[in-house]
């Protein structure tokens, strides 16, 4: 299984973008959706004891990966990304597989080795920092990356930070906020709110006092901006504008999508279809097929392609040893410097 | 028989109808959930809040300042990390204001390992909420515990920190440990209080009418009486060490195993009693060990009981690691299993001064 | 020393208030101010270890402590204050005298015996919460008496809580502005920032992407306002006005005091003079001179009596008792539930 | 002779002119302040933060992952226990992605009574700092371990705890333990790197030319060689029991001093010859007492150590209660102080077993 990389081509329609750029994407979308089935599938199956993901998000995650400065270091993008982030990772050329290995809990996953679960990615090379389970923290750390990019070596790299909805309660998504907006020293940072409208079984209406998060970007005289999350050229389109913001102006933006929740919240609320949720997937497909860049066929037959890759996959991985149990007292110290360029 | 959740809530029901429990809240606390592990199903004063831990504990404490009785929920523990400071303060107010103000609140949470809960909801807090002076604290480790420690939880003036045992959630009452006024049938009880599956909105649970039970806090439990060894821990382990014991009986070994119950103020006169009977001590909890609150037990009964002692006083914790991790191996080498309490507590049997 | 109950009678001319209110607010204002000078040469004499206090806030805390519905219990206003509003305990009709108990950590000073330093009040029957240091956390713990008041007795009982300008940026001032205004769960709370324009030594400007802390509020839709908190008729009508709309809509409002920090940040940077900023006090008499209100005879008559009555009062709690050693372990726990009515 | 805290100041100098420090921030550690205890006055890489303790310690985080070489303050200890899941992130984020990321940063922060900085200015933070895995913590008692341990954390490639006590700020290194290149004179030194009164927007400190030193994190000090008591200790507390062993010393009693210097890792061989020589062991901190580090220690020591100890071990630690007190004799009762001390040794010394 191999990625493609991104061909950032304007649309020639308004909101619309390329045919082949829309395929680009839908390949993606799908890959990714088949990904997190096949992952709550190990788990319906016992092959793994939790699972959190983002099917419902692909039109908005899948774009963002496309469009990432890719690297390592302070002339790339950092990813501060929470466990609905896998379309972002396989748009950025990561290995379905991997987040089975981390599914399965084996030695070789290489985000966490069989330590977190699925969705808790980690890959040092492209800059993602590793996704952890307490709600909100990245925001209080995004700002530690995007100040070391402040003062900036020309470069275009800047800072990503996403989490969602109900998580902007936390007092670190207003750190985030105001670190990034003092005057004087704003940090290239697009901070990302995918708002589907719960937090676990919580709805949206009551617990907040404003109709969208972006609200809250206001006081501190930065740019915001609601997308469709459920529109992937939209989407595209939207962090295309905020991120060209950010990398230029050195200042923050705030970007909330709006998104499905497809499968609730996690395997603890039993990880079954919502019906009544957009599902932006379906949707993507009937504008393909009514734009006649793909049959009904053709898609089908990538599905099937895909599932039968996924599945052979996570056959595999089951056979995949174990961490042993003395691996539990590894990298407790580290005795170089990676971060710091020591190999 | 009811499992300790079921007890968990009915006695918050008794709270809210007849010890003037007046909020019970937190993340998914309310309806439609009712709490993640369904403790908070179907009461009259659950209520849902923002996804803020701090707003939840300062809640809490304003609450009770304001004359209320609030029952606080952290989700996991493990998120009740970027409260200390106002945990603290919960702990400090009436000392700090010489008696003005007391601060009458309970906060709940999960805490352990044995779920295979990954590196965010495996902690302990044992380590950590014995390290924050003016809170009582107390963790059940039965259904019959649970039941009556939350009563006296929630009628204490002062903040008390119940800490719930993940792991042992679903397991019900032995029998003679029943709730006085529990239906004696399981499904009974289920189809009275348990929220059905799908749409909840017209659901009402139906009460059964619960004696008041009040398992003082402060006070431990000889959940088995022995003579060789004696094992000191709580919650989760306490099953285990039962089980070890048990195993060890017919090994001709017998075994003391004290529930604490209370972690602050704890039982030292059971301690030290079984410790003048055994004169072999280990200490079982899942917390990190360094710094761990099992360490001030040994600590206490070496500087106090030092001649009473006939082996090393012993304590078995969780690997002093960042997390416990994921995997069956990782889990299982991290925090003490049934094996090694049985092990250590063989060592210490047999050791020859 | 003795205090009178405030007259809250409407201004007759537009931002003025009748004479004899302004003699009243002007005799405490006064007070205030000589009770901080008292406890700053208490410091400086070696008869305290550290001073913190509110020379400079007087024209804003002493108003409010005139319009504070005084009392215990949900039906009377609850006060989550910080370390500089003796002006406001004063109005209320607290006795100096404690607060030279409370530097001078004898074990007669009501509001810690001894244990905080000054300025840390606490007056359970008049609902004023303690004081403590960490900056902030009174917002987080404010939402908590708001919410009880909020189903209501049909009293007008609201929470206020104060604090400093550079505080709001912990999450707790974030908190208070998420959790009081909820959808259909508003709080009834005044949040008062004072804005000294410092947090120690560090200057407002390049802490904060917006000119006023209110600006935040409105994200929250809430109604916010700006006083000139060196004007004490401004402020009294600021407040009175925050206060009704708290007080009968029962919902969340945000009010900014732009006030003066006379002595610096508190002993630890020296307790010295600051001479570039404005001091309400000389200016409330140059106003009340102008007003023929007051002669500058009566003024230093008034300033000479209350500087003889504190000088006494502080050389007697000199000779008070100092708590016993043994008093550490007083107050660990309660037995009795006294906020819940226990006596 | 540096006093600690311009030790401090200069090894952070040495830290950004030498070995890469890029950031080093917190509250009112920039100009004009640097620092409330001077500690950052004149450093080219200061800056200061909004009042965000979350926001500090997220910011270091945020830096270390990026490559850069942060050193944050939190201003008082007592302000950090909001940051504690932020803290244990720095700790535990090279475990959880399998050593994908290391987080190579210092938090420097006050700690300890000794002021009479009351509730809120007196707090410890050994006891939370030692529960929270994947953190080095170190602690120095003289102006050169100061300057020499913070070289260690700095150029350490994982989060360094760098614990000041607050009392031993202004102390003076003794003659024998000068920094190399620091002028001989106090007042030359100070005319050079301390801050003027007044107004200092054009003031630039003159850094003298230090010789780079590193104390190894892990290894502690023995403060004074004994053979009758061994003391373990670090921080303030090292300076009162030297005192009192030297009181001691006139009544026959030759105590042994530890300054552990480290608390994670810590010095077991140095701990373990102390305690086979001297068989008695008395551990001193300020924390309050129970869940103390100190109990770790001492729980080790009588696991391992058992039948090497000849008195029943023993914890001088801070009373258990909410906070430390503003007045004197509040102060006085709530933290060990050197009678204290001395009262305890003798105790061990004469303890006949
Ligand atoms: C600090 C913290 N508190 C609580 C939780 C438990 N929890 C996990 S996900 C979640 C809801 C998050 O909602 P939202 O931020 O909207 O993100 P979503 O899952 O909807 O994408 C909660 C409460 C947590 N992981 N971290
Ligand atoms: C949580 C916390 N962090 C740091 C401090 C130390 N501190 C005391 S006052 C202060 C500045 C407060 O500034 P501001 O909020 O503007 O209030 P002001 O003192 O100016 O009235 C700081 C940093 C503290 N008391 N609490
Ligand atoms: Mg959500
Ligand atoms: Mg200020």
């Amino acid at each position: 299984m191999s990625s493609s990389s991104p061909t950032p081509i304007r649309p020639a329609t308004a909101g619309r973008l390329p045919a082949a750029q829309c395929l680009q994407l839908y390949d993606v979308m799908l890959r990714s959706r088949l990904l997190e089935e096949r992952l709550i599938t190990m788990y319906k199956q016992g092959d793994g004891y939790f699972w959190i993901g983002g099917p419902g998000e692909e039109a908005f995650n899948v774009p963002l990966g496309f469009l990432v400065d890719k690297g390592s270091g302070i002339d790339h993008d950092y990813l501060h990304l929470h466990y609905r982030s896998s379309g972002t990772l396989l748009a950025m050329g990561a290995d379905p597989v991997d987040s089975l290995r981390q599914m399965k809990n084996v030695a070789s996953d290489p985000y966490s080795k069989g330590r977190n679960f699925a969705g808790h990615f980690s890959v040092r090379k492209w800059n993602v920092v590793p996704v952890s389970s307490p709600i909100e923290v990245q925001f209080s750390i995004a700002i530690g990356t995007a100040r070391a990019q402040r003062a900036g070596t020309g470069a275009k790299g800047i800072t990503i930070v996403q989490g969602g909805d109900a998580g902007t309660a936390e007092g670190d998504f207003a750190t985030a906020l105001i670190w990034s907006s003092r005057k004087g020293q704003e940090l290239p940072m697009l901070m990302i709110v995918t708002n589907n409208r719960y937090g676990i079984s919580t709805p949206y209406a009551g617990q907040h006092g404003y109709d969208q998060i972006s609200e809250r970007g206001k006081a501190f005289g930065m740019p915001t901006a609601v997308v469709d999350g459920n529109d992937p050229e939209a989407s595209y389109i939207a962090i295309q504008r905020a991120l060209d913001y950010v990398r230029t102006e050195r200042k923050p933006y705030l970007l909330e999508a709006m998104v499905s929740r497809l499968r609730g919240h996690s395997s603890a609320s039993g990880a079954n279809l919502a019906k009544d949720e957009i599902d932006c997937l379906q949707k993507f497909e009937t504008t393909l097929e009514e734009r006649q860049l793909m049959t009904r066929g053709q898609i089908e037959e990538l599905r099937k392609k895909y599932t039968r890759e996924l599945g052979e996959a996570s056959t595999r991985v089951k056979e995949e040893a174990p961490p042993t149990p003395e691996s539990i007292w590894e990298h407790v110290f580290a005795d170089k410097n990676l971060v710091g360029g020591e190999t | 028989m009811a499992t300790m959740i079921q007890a968990i809530r009915m006695a918050l029901h008794v709270g809210e109808s007849k010890l003037g429990v007046t909020d019970i809240f937190g993340e998914d606390v309310g309806p439609p959930l009712g709490g993640v592990f369904t403790g908070t199903q179907g009461l009259e004063t659950a209520w849902n809040t923002p996804l803020d831990e701090r707003g939840i504990v300062g809640m809490a404490i304003g609450l009770a300042l304001a004359g209320r009785r609030p029952v606080a929920e952290i989700q996991f523990c493990d998120y009740a990390f970027n409260t200390i400071d106002l945990l603290k303060i919960a702990g400090n107010t009436y000392w700090s204001s010489g008696g003005d103000w007391n601060v009458p609140l309970v906060v709940m949470t999960p805490v352990g390992a044995g779920i295979r809960g990954s590196i965010y909801h495996s902690h302990s807090f044992d380590g950590m909420a014995t390290r924050i002076p003016g809170w009582k604290i107390v963790m059940p480790s039965t259904p019959r515990d649970a039941f009556g420690l939350m009563l006296s939880a929630i009628i204490d003036p002062n903040p008390v920190m119940y800490l719930m045992p993940k792991a042992l959630l679903r397991i019900k009452n032995q029998p003679g440990e029943e709730l006085g006024g529990e239906p004696a049938d399981d499904k009974t009880l289920s189809q009275m209080i348990d929220a059905p599956l799908g749409d909840r909105s017209a659901w009402k649970p139906k009460w059964p009418e619960l004696e008041e039970l009040y398992i003082p806090i402060g006070k431990a439990r000889i959940a088995r009486e022995g003579t060789d060894v004696t094992v000191l821990t709580y919650g989760r382990n306490v099953q285990m060490s039962l089980a070890a014991a048990e195993e060890l009986a017919g090994e001709g070994v017998d075994t003391e195993v004290i529930d604490l119950r209370s972690l602050h103020p704890y039982d030292w006169d059971a301690i030290k009693a079984s410790v003048r009977k055994t004169n072999r001590v280990l200490c079982v909890n899942e917390d990190t060990e360094i710094t761990n609150f099992g360490e001030h037990l040994l600590r206490r009964i070496t500087e106090e009981l030092f001649y009473e002692l006939h082996a090393p006083p012993k304590l078995l914790a969780g690997a002093h690691i960042p997390g416990i991790g994921l995997a069956d191996n990782l889990e299982m080498a991290s925090v003490p299993q049934r094996a090694d309490i049985k092990a250590a507590i063989e060592e210490l049997a047999h050791h020859e001064p």
